[in-house]
């Protein structure tokens, strides 16, 4: 029976295009398709035409998705995109040849599809990664018997570019965070030579991550990156910047607990500890799981987690004006150190003063006359 | 470095007291007590400018006393005091200053540059850094008891001369006597009237008073130049007149210093207080006004004013009396702009009037008394300080402005019923 | 299901938060000014703009419903509403589970989406044609 | 010689999980369960704010996402004894039970059901005969013969273009595959029907926790305020989506799950006599009705099982010492307080870690010494199975009536006597089962917080305890909970505003566990031990679905701290 | 480092180093002046040191008629940056929330409008300041290098605070980093700098009161 699943190599470089038109799609929904498309990837609508264009002659490559030291959350996450849903995703958009969460396939027989799939699409691959990488030691994340460096390293190698996905994998995330117990770090600490999209998130917003593959399938490019390697069109503008409850942060309202008046009126959750003012990412306006909501208008601080060592940032509760360590402590034991030290320093001046006049040499007429 | 920088040196290290330390460290540079002084408002110069005079002192504390000074000092990074420095300020110190502490006064973080000044002048004094004409003075106060070198029988034969003209007795050395008067050189020879008014109102006062033949001088060089082993002898000869005459009160004469150095400085100078009192004459006189012992005569009807002399009023506290005293024979009293503790420097005292040196910018700076005058146009100017009066005649002369000027004292005595 | 409540226009709308409706409502009369001197036509894609809950409905309600307004079965269910001021459209795409996917508004004399495509009606032709054919092998 | 297969990765789990089997012939002698990543989330918990420590814990697993959170709130608040209001209580029922219902049914149909569909079967399928079938089953709306044509020219059109993705080398064609076509169509197309329900119903997650995965919740309460008036709270419109939900939940568990559980059990008894392991089973007790602290009042008893003998029910102590303890004999750690035979109560545990595994790539671990990343943990010394199952027993020994009429219908339905429970199908369907009770409950629980609102009643969080200047200078708590894949506790350890010491004990550890000191097997391994025949060495799907019946989620059970007690081994770049 | 980096390390080990050189610092200050000690007056008092001391605490804060006249611009200006610094330290509400955190207590804020427009009016007045001391003659004679440097220091903080809240120039993370790295600067340099009188003024106009009091003149 596996018969049937041999590779019919003449179809396997079908376009989007003909991939649509054999299920019978019509221009229209084509088109009405291509709208929704360039409204997840947070693109003009002056760009359907372009990406219908693009969209047309795309072809269905290989995605090889390697998970690291993580929690699932972000493949969980991709699985609650509602444009370019996941089914579409994996059957119309991709070949995703290898995810172990979602493969059927198990033990060597996955290990055999990776490498199968590493071998046919030689450099044309697209390698996902989510999670961060141990590097304190080979045996603290092995897959197969093989540790992940090597697979990331091994799998990197062919592939057309790298698109990490989550925290994890784009900064180190959680395991990174102090005092990163197994040396964990992230794909671009490790791979220098290669196109790498950074998408992070704990986990990324699920029309993020697919509106990042998208765009990579349409256009065949990396989309316009800012200075930590994430796309500007999803992390061009922080969450302040975008947020509906800006104009109470500009009032100076805010919620001062998660049920008073200001919480329930929608106020400014500064004061809880938001980190929106240094977040760059899209749920503002792309919001989560379908425009359901999103952290913030649920009540909550932004935790920041699109940012590089948001684990570190000195308490989720604690407002970014305040500082992350204990300083009313930190001042306490100073002051005591600086009694002990000022008194010393105090005692100088006082004999310095005293010897000053121990050496007074009286002064006479005939002195000022010399 | 030479003995008598090296004596400077530690002269300032002396001076520096928390006082000192607390001052130069709350100084921001504002520039506003320029404002408050008559060197810089009438010359336009911004050396004249008060904190900018005390710079040796200020040198001294920060390499000294201060933590970041010390350790620059190290390196060779904090600026240091030398005879070129002192040199330079010399003329800032003793020239343009007249210790007349209006900048004290203004300085937003009260700032005591005035004392800042005095001390300063301790440690130039000391390096050898005074000017001629007060190390002269200086040295007659020592040597012939009265920095104009008025001896003994000079004031004698100015007393004979008062008691003949008024047939009053003028007592000396009287032993257990209430009050011991004190006299400035100046009034002794330039205004023997003040001696003939003290001796008219303490008679019609019916108080027991005395002047002593050791020590009747008022005034200390010592404090002027800045040289406090010269004060403290000066007044030690006050103190032990005082005391052997067993007075109760030494009544300082119009002159501002002498209030200063006896007053205020005196039991600092010789390190312990005083077993008797010190009085300003016109705190004394206001004391006989309050007990009725004044009984006062028709009233002038002239428009008077008064100059506050900087020790006395600013200085030294006493700014109601003299009012209240003048209300005695006036209807016609007019305040200055700025009078009472505010009120500006004639331009002579701390020394500048013994400085010849300073006598060009003496009378320049006087412009600002004058321009106060012009502003009021009295008919007359009274003045409670001898310094003040002799600074303030050559100042109306020099601009022509023809203003009499009259000593609160003898202008009370006259108007006794 | 929530999202099955297509437009709702009888909500009550609190008070403006986030300011960003005002602007977009003029924005809309500046595009329609564009359409009528120069006859190019906008799109606004409401998801891009940050609203505060409520908002969008606010937007809805304000524009209100016009003469127009046509379903489309492709790919899921696409709304084409003409508003009470001709000329502004809100078209609203749907996904196979009735979820809106995207909401454009869009200032033009007929939403390109209603408008038949040239391929479809090519491949419509071909379709007729073999029907035609096939009626006539059988007839 | 007996071989010894291994499977690795496991895939269609959460993390990273390896079986090893020493085999008798096509018999499974020996199995060993690894968990092969480590993290060390506990160590970097050390020294920072409770508060804080839930959206750490909760990074544990994405998967069962919102539980580490939750169970992290518990033990912050257990440790301060701090009181939440009835609202908070009721909308993390609400939430937690949305988590069994989404969970259990991707599990079901994204991680377990290709261990029994055969995808290629499903083309040769007549999409009438399977409309047939799926009406007969229940009357789900999507059951008509086009639905199930289009589904098959999908995949179809999916399978011709050479590119199979996600269903490439898997065991297509394995004799094991006993469902007839029709049944492995509607199979695979609910397969992605799920996917999209799933889509829908993890906004419950959303509304109150303001996104998914990975939710927020607030120390105290909930973060979410309750507020009719207004547009940024919780409100009628938001109320009335999670009653939306919950209505698409109930339909899908009742019209697709349950039916389409029992369908493909019934091709399948012959799993009902494998796959028992321990017969021990632990529940830790969940779903408070008036607060943690009554047990009365909770849902789901807490309790232990063994030896199958549902006659008696023994307490659990969480806090008591000589109780639950964590051993270290053959796992990658060690004890400085004891040393690798020692057992310590999470309130003392460490988590040192030892890393004497081959050096990788390797091909067999050596399973004599320490051949895991996860504990062992241990009530009274028994190794213990926690879950579904667990939960299913618990419920029908406790005479939850609700449970014993679907146990006695499914036992029916199938013609199997009740030791069918302790197996791989039993442990399957009384996941099926137990969804089928939370999808009923979820209703409940709303009723009562629109009851409590409409009464007035908003308050949704409890500031009293909020500021840490208000905390005693040292505590400690348990936060327990029965997570979708069993008993969960995390213990925590304040002292003076931080975080001391924080264990989590796991479910995962619980069922996946190497052996212990006494070679007492973890609850996987014992499974994987009752008659199990491989028909092919090379194919083993049986071990696949003994292993998934257990949902395996591996992130969450791998301890770890001191990074002193590593051993560094350079990576050697190739 | 990454801008988020350099954020957690300003609000962290960058917060404490300054905090630690401040309070150190200032407390160090205070010895060495405090410990040189004062000789007690040995005359006859006439007033009270410490009404006079008191007096002057406050009084100096309130020019008399004519020094304001003399000195309009200063006294201006001077009041202008010390109430807008006042405002904007310590009324802005993110502020209050990090004195909260390190006292154990906050106080109400003014609306974010106003402290925003104080943080203008406070930056002009400081550039007029500036430019004042750069022309007129006595200010640029007594000008020293540590007036341009605490000049500097002093108003980095109210622009990059600017600037961190109207996001000008730079990503959020960075601008606030920079915010809070200018105040560490300001923090470390102030116990050594002529800033210092920020604490030392009241005991400075102690001294003077008290010297004036004690001979019975409010000074």
């Amino acid at each position: 029976m596996t018969n049937d699943f041999k590779k019919k190599k003449s179809q396997k470089e079908q376009t989007f295009g003909d991939v649509m038109r054999s299920q019978g799609v019509s221009r229209r929904s084509f088109l009405k398709f291509c709208a929704a498309t360039a409204s997840m990837m947070a693109m003009s609508p002056a760009m359907i035409p372009k990406i219908a264009h693009a969209l047309e002659n795309a072809r269905r490559p290989s995605v090889i998705w390697l998970s690291f030291q993580e929690c699932t959350g972000c493949t969980e996450s991709l699985t609650r995109a509602h444009t370019a849903t996941i089914e579409s995703l994996i059957f119309d958009h991709i070949s995703l040849d290898y995810h172990h969460t979602l493969q059927a396939a198990a033990g060597h027989a996955a290990e055999e599809a990776r490498e199968a799939a590493m071998e046919e699409n030689y450099g044309k691959y697209l390698l996902v990664v989510d999670g961060s990488i141990p590097m304190g030691n080979p045996g603290y994340s092995t897959i197969a018997g093989i540790s992940n460096y090597d697979m990331l390293m091994e799998t990197a190698k062919g592939a057309a570019a790298i698109i990490a996905v989550g925290t994890c994998a784009t900064y180190g995330g959680i395991p990174h965070a102090n005092p990163n117990p197994t040396g964990a770090v992230s794909v671009n600490d490790l791979i220098k030579d290669k196109p790498i999209i950074n998408v992070p998130g704990c986990p990324p917003i699920p029309v993020v991550i697919t509106g990042v593959l998208t765009h990579f399938l349409t256009f065949g490019t990396i989309p316009e990156l800012d200075h930590l390697g994430r796309p500007k069109v999803f992390y061009g503008q922080s969450i302040h910047d975008r947020c509906y409850r800006r104009p109470f942060y500009d009032k100076g309202l805010f919620a001062e607990t998660f049920d008073d008046e200001g919480a329930k009126k929608g106020w400014c959750l500064y004061k809880l500890g938001c980190k929106g003012p240094t977040t760059y990412n899209a749920c503002a306006t792309t919001k989560w799981n379908n425009g359901t909501s999103w952290p913030i208008e649920a009540g909550h601080p932004c935790l920041g987690c699109s940012e590089p060592d948001f684990w570190d940032g000195g308490g989720f509760y604690k407002s970014l004006s305040m500082p992350t360590e204990n300083i009313t402590q930190t001042a306490i034991y100073t002051a005591a150190g600086a009694v002990a030290a000022g008194v010393a320093i105090g005692a100088m001046n006082k004999s310095k003063k005293n010897s000053a006049i121990a050496a007074h040499d009286k002064t006479t007429i005939d002195d000022l006359e010399k | 470095m030479s003995a008598s920088l090296e004596k400077g040196i530690n002269a300032l290290k002396e001076q520096v007291d928390s006082t000192v330390a607390s001052f130069f460290s709350s100084c921001v540079h504002c520039g506003m007590c320029a404002d408050a002084c008559l060197f810089y408002t009438e010359t336009g110069c911004p050396t004249a400018t008060p904190i900018h005079k005390v710079e040796p002192l200020r040198r001294i504390w920060k390499s000294e006393y201060t933590l970041l000074g010390r350790v620059g000092k190290m390196f060779g990074l904090t600026a240091k005091v030398d005879d070129e420095l002192l040199s330079k300020w010399e003329t800032k110190v003793y020239d343009h200053c007249t210790l007349c502490g209006r900048c004290s006064m203004v300085c937003p973080m009260g700032i005591d540059i005035a004392l800042l000044i005095q001390k300063t002048r301790e440690g130039m004094a000391a390096a050898g850094y005074a000017p001629e004409s007060l190390i002269g003075a200086t040295k007659r106060a020592v040597t012939i008891g009265s920095p104009m070198g008025v001896k003994l029988p000079a004031l004698m034969a100015q007393i004979k001369h008062v008691e003949n003209d008024t047939g009053l007795t003028i007592p000396m050395d009287v032993v257990g006597a209430e009050y011991m008067l004190l006299l400035s050189s100046m009034e002794i020879m330039n205004f023997p009237e003040f001696i003939e008014a003290i001796a008219k109102i303490f008679t019609k006062a019916d108080v027991s008073w005395t002047i002593s033949s050791e020590a009747f001088e008022a005034t200390n060089s010592g404090i002027q130049i800045g040289v406090a082993d010269i004060a403290a002898e000066l007044v030690q000869r006050i103190v032990d007149a005082a005391e052997k005459l067993k007075v109760k009160t030494v009544i300082s004469p119009e002159c501002g210093h002498a209030y200063m150095a006896i007053r205020w400085e005196g039991p600092n100078l010789i390190g312990k207080p005083f077993s008797f009192k010190v009085r300003h004459i016109l705190e004394i006189l206001d004391e006989f006004r309050q007990d009725g012992r004044l009984k006062i005569n028709g009233k002038e009807e002239q428009r008077l004013t008064y100059h506050d002399p900087c020790q006395i009023s600013r200085r030294g506290g006493v700014i109601e009396q003299p009012r209240n005293l003048i209300d005695m024979f006036s209807d016609n009293f007019v305040e200055m702009p700025d009078a009472g503790k505010m009120n500006w420097c004639c331009g002579a005292g701390g020394g500048v009037s013994t400085n010849e040196r300073a006598d060009k910018v003496r009378l320049k700076v006087f412009q600002r008394k004058k321009d106060q005058l012009d502003e009021i146009k009295p008919d007359a100017i009274i003045s409670a300080c001898s310094n003040c009066r002799i600074h303030l005649e050559d100042g109306l002369e020099e601009y022509n402005m023809d203003i009499p000027l009259m000593s609160l004292t003898e202008t009370l005595a006259e108007h006794l019923e | 299901m929530s999202s099955s409540s297509v437009v709702q226009f009888n909500i009550q709308v609190s008070a403006d938060l986030t300011q960003n409706v005002k602007p977009l409502l003029h924005e809309i009369k500046h595009a329609l000014d564009n359409l009528i001197e120069t006859g190019q036509t906008t799109i606004i894609d409401l998801r891009s703009i940050p609203l505060a809950p409520g908002e969008e409905d606010h937007i809805l309600k304000t524009l209100g419903l016009g003469e127009v307004q046509a379903k489309l079965d492709a790919l899921g269910l696409s709304e084409i509403i003409e508003t009470q001021y001709a000329g502004v459209w809100v078209v609203t795409h749907y996904n196979d589970e009735n979820h809106i996917i995207s909401r454009f508004i869009e200032i033009t004399t007929m939403p390109e989406i209603l408008s038949s495509q040239t391929e479809d009606i090519m491949a419509a032709y071909s379709r007729l044609a073999i029907t035609l054919q096939d009626d006539q092998e059988k007839n | 010689m007996s071989e010894r297969i291994v499977v690795d990765p496991i895939t269609r789990i959460e993390g990273h999980l390896r079986i090893e089997a020493q085999m008798d012939g096509n018999k499974i002698d020996k199995a060993y369960s690894s968990g092969t990543m480590v993290r060390g989330i506990e160590t970097i918990m050390k020294g920072r704010d409770p508060r804080d420590a839930w959206a750490f814990a909760q990074r544990i697993c994405g998967v069962c996402t919102l539980v580490h959170g939750l169970a992290s709130i518990r033990s912050v608040e257990n440790a301060l004894d701090y009181k939440i209001p009835k609202n908070a209580d009721l909308i993390r029922n609400l939430m937690s039970g949305a988590q069994y219902i989404h969970d259990h049914v991707m599990h079901f149909y994204h991680l377990h059901a290709l261990d029994w569909v055969d995808v290629v079967s499903a083309l040769s399928a007549d999409p009438k005969a399977t409309s047939e079938l799926a009406q007969s089953l229940s009357n789900y709306p999507k059951s008509s013969p086009g639905y199930f044509a289009d589904m098959k020219k999908k995949l179809k059109g999916f399978v011709e273009s050479g590119q199979l993705g996600i269903f490439a080398k898997a065991y297509w064609g394995h004799p094991a595959y006993k469902l007839p076509p029709e049944a492995n169509l509607m199979a695979v197309s609910h397969y992605l029907e799920a996917l999209s329900w799933q889509r829908d119903v993890a906004r419950l997650h959303t509304i109150f926790g303001g996104k998914n995965p990975h939710p927020n919740f607030v120390v105290g309460g909930v973060p979410c305020a309750i507020d009719l008036n207004s547009d940024s709270a919780i409100n009628m419109k938001k109320l009335s989506q999670v009653q939306d939900i919950i209505n698409q939940m109930k339909m899908f568990v009742d019209q697709v799950y349950v039916p389409d559980t029992l369908a493909i059990a019934g091709f399948y008894k012959d799993w009902t006599t494998r796959g028992e392991g321990l017969g021990n089973f632990l529940t830790f007790g969940d779903f408070p009705s008036n607060g943690m602290d009554d047990v009365s009042g909770f849902m789901i008893p807490p309790g232990a099982i063994l030896n199958r003998d549902l006659s008696t029910i023994h307490d659990v102590d969480m806090n008591a010492a000589d109780e639950i303890k964590e051993y270290i004999s053959h796992s990658w750690y060690d004890y400085e307080n004891g040393g690798k035979e020692a057992g310590l109560h999470p309130y003392d545990g460490e988590t040192n870690l030892n890393y004497t595994g081959p050096k990788p790539p390797y091909d067999h671990l050596d399973v004599d010494q320490s051949y895991s990343w996860l504990k062992s943990p241990r009530w009274k010394g028994n190794a213990m199975e926690v879950g579904p199952l667990a939960r299913v027993l618990m419920l029908y020994a406790t005479g939850h009536d609700q449970t014993k009429e679907l146990v006695n219908m499914t036992l029916n339905k199938l013609d199997v006597p009740v030791e069918a429970l302790f197996s791989t199908l039993g442990r399957t369907a009384a996941r099926t089962l137990e969804t089928k009770i939370f999808a009923d409950q979820m209703q409940g629980w709303y009723d009562d917080l629109i009851i409590n609102i409409k009464a007035g009643e908003t308050k949704t969080f409890n500031e009293v305890l909020w500021e840490p200047s208000s905390w005693p200078k040292s505590a400690k708590g348990v936060g327990f909970m029965e997570a979708p894949r069993g008993g969960l506790a995390h213990y925590i350890v304040i002292e003076d505003e931080t975080i001391k010491n924080y264990q989590a004990v796991v479910p995962s550890t619980w069922n996946a566990g190497p052996r212990d000191g006494n070679g007492q097997p973890g609850a996987y391994e014992a499974a994987l031990e009752d008659n199990h025949t491989l028909h092919d060495v090379k194919q083993p799907v049986e071990i696949l679905r003994t292993i998934h019946s257990f949902d395996p989620c591996l992130a969450c059970a791998v301890h770890l701290t001191d990074p002193d007690g590593e051993e560094i081994i350079k990576v050697k770049v190739k | 480092m990454s801008e988020i980096e350099f954020l957690n390390w300003v609000r962290g080990p960058g917060f404490q180093i300054a905090v630690i050189i401040f309070i150190a610092g200032i407390i160090i200050r205070f010895a060495e002046i405090l410990m040189l000690g004062r000789k007690a007056n040995l005359a006859e008092p006439k007033g009270s040191e410490m009404s006079g001391g008191l007096h002057t605490i406050v009084s100096r804060s309130f020019p008399d008629k004519s020094t304001f006249q003399r000195s309009t611009f200063t006294v201006v200006a001077g009041y202008l940056f010390h109430i807008g610094l006042f405002v904007t330290i310590f009324l802005f509400a993110p502020h209050i929330l990090m004195f909260k955190d390190i006292f154990g207590f906050g106080w109400p804020s003014l609306p974010t409008p106003v402290v925003d427009a104080m943080a203008v009016v406070t930056i002009i007045a400081l550039l007029a300041v500036l430019a004042h001391r750069m022309s007129d003659t006595v200010l640029k004679f007594i000008t020293t290098k540590e007036d341009y440097l605490v000049w500097m220091l002093t108003i980095l903080p109210l622009v990059t605070g600017y600037m961190a809240f109207h996001r000008i120039g730079m990503t959020a993370p960075t601008l606030l980093a920079l915010h809070i790295l200018s105040v560490e600067l300001l923090l470390v340099v102030f116990p050594f700098t002529k800033l210092m009188h920020g604490f030392t003024f009241a005991l400075s106009r102690w001294y003077n009161g008290a010297i004036s009091g004690y001979r019975g003149v409010q000074s």
